[in-house]
């Protein structure tokens, strides 16, 4: 459905170059809710931009629907972009038009009757919630509303591409909820392929079903939901990760510990889908006489799939805490034992570009 | 008034709003296309065509360069093939529109410019045709801003007709230049002047308010 | 404006200044006892009002000497001619400062009209005050600051619009104003420190196109203007010798 | 600090009138960093506009550091606005000045000297991550460097009144980290109040001490964090909340579960501050003979409290486990029992408006 | 050329640059505020003052009106007061002053209304005074679109200097005029017409790349 070859993007400025995209490799296929990740300046805005053209790339191929857009003539290319829609990250709204005429330009465009325009417009403006707006000029509306108006219009032609980006940073998670369900009817329903850059890792937990992470221009890992949720490679991966799915000992829980107590081990356990749902560690702790304190917990839903992160203290003697240990492992749970010291806080990466 | 009567005032009014509102309606007509294309063609335009925009903008260039008189001589000929003559009102109609044209194609190109970039890439965005682009996005957009190009575009034209008079053209301006300057009669340069205050004044006023219109919507 | 012999509607090219003002007070009601009516066209131009009678669009206009005519046909072609001289208003030079033309002084800015026909006039009206001396091979009817020989006493000639003449005479030294100026400035004619002589081709004319010269019409207005009732107008309105008045009319 | 006494601000337009905001009574305290939530449109932009009086009231008062803003001439409110650093939801950045002139404006506004200018611009673009743009325009910048641009103009000052409108809606989670545990940095410095809109609750849970939630133009609940946290009394507040704090067992497992076994009982257990780190549970269960199982569970730091929800099922005698609820209970653990049919899943609340 | 002589044209030259400069110089200095005052006055503006509006718009529109000999004649007396003459070309200089200053001020004014209501918002935020917001925010903002306006007023400043002549201001247009159109001499009226398109050539490419540079930087 869409690929990139080897796409480089250089942004030329006087005498300096800003090497915006090094070498991307992507293939999206038909019906994936694709997510892209990564820190701000990383690259993301000018990939998607790439799929419908309004960025050239400096060098590789863009190939949609099996059309290579570098050879696509004018017109061939705006019939293709007809079928993609787009939600800009900051709008990109007609200042001089109403709510309902901005949404309605794209079928304006396609020679829509009014009757159809009338119904499609109140329809969707009905579901972003902006049917009391209709009349309202964007500067009378608020941030959030403004970005549903682009949505709205995204999807006034039913495209069969769909390129979100940052399409719900300016939403309440309701909102977003909101948007995100209906994106995933309309994906399931048409069968539409949707590409969502975003920072925000709940809606990738929600919503894609496959994820890139993108630093400095590059994509440093790529997989499906499940393998960057449980096994992320990159420490990028793993802190945008962390953000949601909190496996990290805050400090103020870490400081009441002590290490030194040979009767006490504190683990870092990792379920995974079904194992999440046995009594494991009580039955361990139960068999083996060792007394459980559960110091944090998280469990993430991945769209269906159980991720569970707990750390407990084990309270019992040296040789039965090592039986538990043991059992947890042979029950194929992903275990770390936690020492003093060992614990990596999350690290702020600052991002300078 | 020793020297004008009410009739020729009339007539001059006449005369005035005649030139003004034809050559306007289409100067506009022209103008407005011709600033659409400069931009259009412009580097970093949408339809970038770097001889089309030379051509273009040499040609705007070459007209604002004449002095008006000289532009009204020079296409005498073309004149009489339009109106079938050099002299009279609709004579100074046809030099007054080619010297309005450039100036409201030069207006138009700044308030054009002036449309923020992200509007024309979701136009782009959305498969518009270059027609589209301009009819839906660019022209809405950067339409309060026209209109106060054309309100000014409409007083430089009042201006313009007072020079109508060279050929016999009329007006209230030629009024003013003839009866009252050539022939030292303050009083009509008074009341002449009165008279196109009032004109600009009520064009000024109607253009400011369907600007804001336009604008705040 | 077809060369009909019912012919009965006469289009005036109009120029400000007193030919046409005579036209109007003098000679239009005699030409209406006779059953014509006269319509007029302003020009603030001679030039385009040339054009016009050129192009047909005005039958006459009475605001040109011979010569500017004969200039006219031979850069443009065209084929104006006169058909009667009419009493003319001699060009003079004035000052708002100076008594005397003696009092010229090196630098002083004489102001002179920047149309051609008149400037070709101030320039001889300049040369007859002994202030400059004319190129012998120049025209005389076209004659420009490129044709000074010598500018005896360096003054600094400034060619202006004849109408700001008398409205810039306060900052001139001298100025050479036009007779149809001084009429419509209300100026003072007798103020004039030195008149130009009228010459015969520096008499003001009626101007038909050729084709027309000889039209009953034309005929008529030549009848006017050589009529007792425009003589008797004449002597009623020349008190003081404003007016020039041709041979023919006399 | 900062008061807003009978607030109400009218939109009108045309023949209608749209109320932006309704009776608004807030007190924001000096040192305070004050978050405010709430869906899209429901006036939190209005209402920290009304802070620097950008926005008028339409009726009540404003009171900032003890000043009447409507009874202050036009010097005195910009002499109070210098000190008033703002972060605009848009930006609103010069496009014709580089990232470095963008961030001195304010400066150059004092008349400071063009060498402190130099030091302190440098170091905040350093502290933002845009050293490298410094010279950029920010038609050449990605959206959330253009936020960043935004956030180090309002602190170049060191005002005392920061008020962030979504500081951090564009940015990556780690950005976002670095630039909130700045702001609390400078909090805890120079004393300085901090006015935050947002929609994020972890902005809220990371950096706010006082919670505001806004719903259709009126504050509909208020308190410390924790209150707020703990106790959301509003159905708002609690989706908001539960956007985080994860303590709704997710369908998916809620369907796997028997709740006709009189064997069994699921308890939705909240733990806070201490008890949260006592073995309780394993203690209970270990007492009483029942085999607990983990099904869902989820622990939040709040700035150093901690909050745990604890969804388990117990397995065992019927007495037993009566018995376990009631140790629970008395060891001060709040507990819900889970029934089916009564789990409430987080309904999408969609605003229109 | 029979008619005229290279010194002739050398002065010409020489004279209209001096007249299009200095009155481009003055009138930017006065139509620029006036442009600024406009929009700072009016409803919605940030220093909102209808009878200040109104008066700055009424008076702009009374100058606007005048036709450029009226207004050459009426302002006599201030041009004496000022150069000392009501001749030449010095005096050619103030009622080209006067005429270009609220045809610069209507431009900037429509320039400056396009810019962006955000950031006067971010700049009154700032507690930046009325002086500050328009050194700092209006005029950066809008520069690209009133350095197009100047270049515009530039070149009508040009056609303008072609009616210098009636005073004896002297200049290229009014040789194309006087010695080419009234002199019957195409030769004169090609040659000035091509320099005048060559000044104004060199003018509009100065003034796009100006404000390209402007607009991107
Ligand atoms: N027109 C441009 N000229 C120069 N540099 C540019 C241009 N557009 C983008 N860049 C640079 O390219 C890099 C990538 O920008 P991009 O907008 O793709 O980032 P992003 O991943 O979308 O970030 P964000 O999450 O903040 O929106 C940034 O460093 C940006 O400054
Ligand atoms: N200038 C205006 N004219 C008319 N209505 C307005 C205007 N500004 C805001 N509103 C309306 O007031 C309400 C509150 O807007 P506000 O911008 O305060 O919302 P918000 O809480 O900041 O939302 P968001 O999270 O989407 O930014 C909205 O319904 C909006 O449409
Ligand atoms: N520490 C408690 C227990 O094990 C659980 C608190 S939830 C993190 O019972
Ligand atoms: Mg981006
Ligand atoms: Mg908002």
């Amino acid at each position: 459905m869409i690929e990139l070859k080897n796409i480089q993007k250089i942004f030329y400025k006087n005498s300096s170059e800003i090497q915006a995209l090094k070498n991307i490799n992507l293939k999206i296929n038909e019906g994936d809710i694709f997510g892209v990740i990564g820190f701000s300046g990383a690259g993301k805005s000018t990939l998607i931009r790439m799929v419908n053209y309004l960025e050239q790339p400096t060098f590789g191929e863009v190939i949609v629907n099996d059309q290579n857009l570098s050879n696509l003539s004018p017109q061939k290319l705006r019939l293709l972009r007809k079928q993609i829609g787009m939600i800009f990250q900051h709008f990109n709204l007609l200042e001089s038009k109403t709510v309902f005429e901005n949404v309605s330009i794209p079928l304006l465009l396609e020679g829509t009757d009014k009757n159809t325009i009338y119904t499609r417009i109140t329809e969707l403006l009905n579901f972003v919630g902006l049917a009391s707006k209709a009349d309202a000029y964007p500067d009378e509306l608020s941030g959030g509303q403004k970005q549903r108006v682009g949505i709205a219009r995204a999807l006034a032609t039913n495209p069969f591409i769909l390129l979100c980006d940052e399409a719900t940073s300016a939403l309440d998670p309701q909102t977003t909820g909101s948007i995100l369900q209906l994106l995933k009817e309309i994906n399931k329903k048409y069968k539409i392929t949707i590409l969502i850059i975003t920072h925000e890792m709940n809606v990738i937990r929600e919503i894609c079903n496959r994820v890139a992470v993108m630093e400095k221009g590059e994509i440093i890992e790529e997989g499906s939901l499940l393998d960057i949720f449980e096994n992320p490679q990159q420490q990028t991966t793993k802190n945008f990760i962390r953000t949601i799915v909190h496996d990290e000992i805050p400090p103020v829980i870490l400081n009441t510990l002590d290490f030194s107590n040979k009767n006490k081990l504190v683990l870092k356990l990792k379920f995974i889908g079904e194992n999440s749902q046995q009594a494991l560690l009580s039955e361990a702790c139960y068999q083996y006489s060792v007394q459980p304190n559960i110091l944090f917990a998280n469990v993430t839903e991945l769209q269906g799939d159980i991720l569970g992160h707990l750390t407990v203290e084990l309270n019992g003697t040296p040789e039965n805490i090592e039986k538990t240990h043991q059992y947890l492992l042979q029950k194929n749970v992903g275990i770390e034992v936690v020492e003093n010291g060992n614990h990596n806080n999350c690290t702020n990466n600052q991002s300078d570009s | 008034m020793a020297t004008i009567t009410t009739a020729q005032i009339i007539k001059a009014i006449l005369e005035t709003l005649q030139m003004v509102s034809i050559s306007l309606l289409l100067g506009a007509l022209g103008g407005i296309p011709l600033g659409v294309l400069l931009v259009l063609t412009k580097a970093g335009g949408i339809r970038k065509n770097t001889f089309m925009f030379r051509s273009l903008n040499n040609l705007v260039n070459i007209v604002r360069s004449l002095p008006f008189i000289i532009l009204l001589v020079a296409i005498v000929p073309f004149t009489k093939l339009i109106v079938g003559t050099s002299i009279g009102t609709k004579a100074a109609i046809v030099p007054l529109i080619i010297y309005i044209i450039p100036f409201i194609a030069r207006l138009v190109e700044n308030s054009l410019l002036e449309v923020n970039q992200g509007i024309i890439e979701a136009a782009q965005a959305m498969g518009a045709t270059t027609i589209q682009i301009i009819r839906y996005f660019l022209l809405p957009e950067a339409l309060g801003s026209i209109i106060l190009s054309l309100t000014t575009a409409t007083i430089g034209l009042i201006g313009a007709t007072a020079m109508a008079g060279t050929i016999g053209g009329g007006g209230i301006g030629d009024i003013a230049i003839s009866y009252g300057y050539q022939r030292f009669n303050t009083e009509v340069i008074v009341f002449t002047v009165f008279i196109l205050i009032i004109f600009v004044q009520c064009i000024q006023n109607f253009g400011n308010h369907l600007a804001q219109k336009a604008r705040r919507h | 404006a077809e060369n009909t012999k019912e012919k009965k509607e006469i289009t005036i090219g109009v120029s400000p200044g007193p030919y046409n003002e005579l036209f109007d007070k003098a000679i239009k009601p005699i030409l209406e006892k006779k059953g014509y009516t006269v319509k007029s066209i302003d020009f603030s131009d001679l030039l385009q009002s040339e054009v016009a009678l050129s192009e047909g669009s005005v039958d006459l206009n009475v605001a040109q000497h011979t010569a500017y005519a004969d200039n006219y046909n031979k850069e443009k072609g065209g084929k104006l001619t006169p058909i009667v001289p009419i009493p003319t208003v001699p060009a003079a030079i004035f000052s708002n400062k100076y008594k005397s033309l003696d009092q010229v002084a090196p630098g002083q800015k004489v102001g002179i009209p920047m149309d051609p026909s008149n400037a070709a006039r101030a320039f001889r009206l300049l040369a007859k005050a002994g202030w400059i001396t004319l190129n012998d091979a120049a025209n005389p009817t076209t004659l420009t600051k490129n044709d000074i020989k010598d500018n005896i006493h360096n003054i600094e000639i400034m060619e202006m619009d004849s109408a700001q003449l008398p409205r810039s005479l306060d900052d001139l030294d001298f100025a050479v104003i036009p007779g149809s100026i001084v009429y419509s400035a209300k100026m003072d004619a007798a103020k004039g420190l030195l008149q130009e002589n009228v010459s015969r081709e520096l008499e003001l004319v009626v101007v038909v196109d050729e084709k027309n010269k000889d039209s009953q019409w034309a005929k008529d207005i030549v009848a006017a203007y050589k009529s007792a009732e425009f003589k008797d107008y004449m002597k009623e309105n020349n008190k003081n010798n404003y007016w020039f008045i041709p041979e023919e009319l006399k």
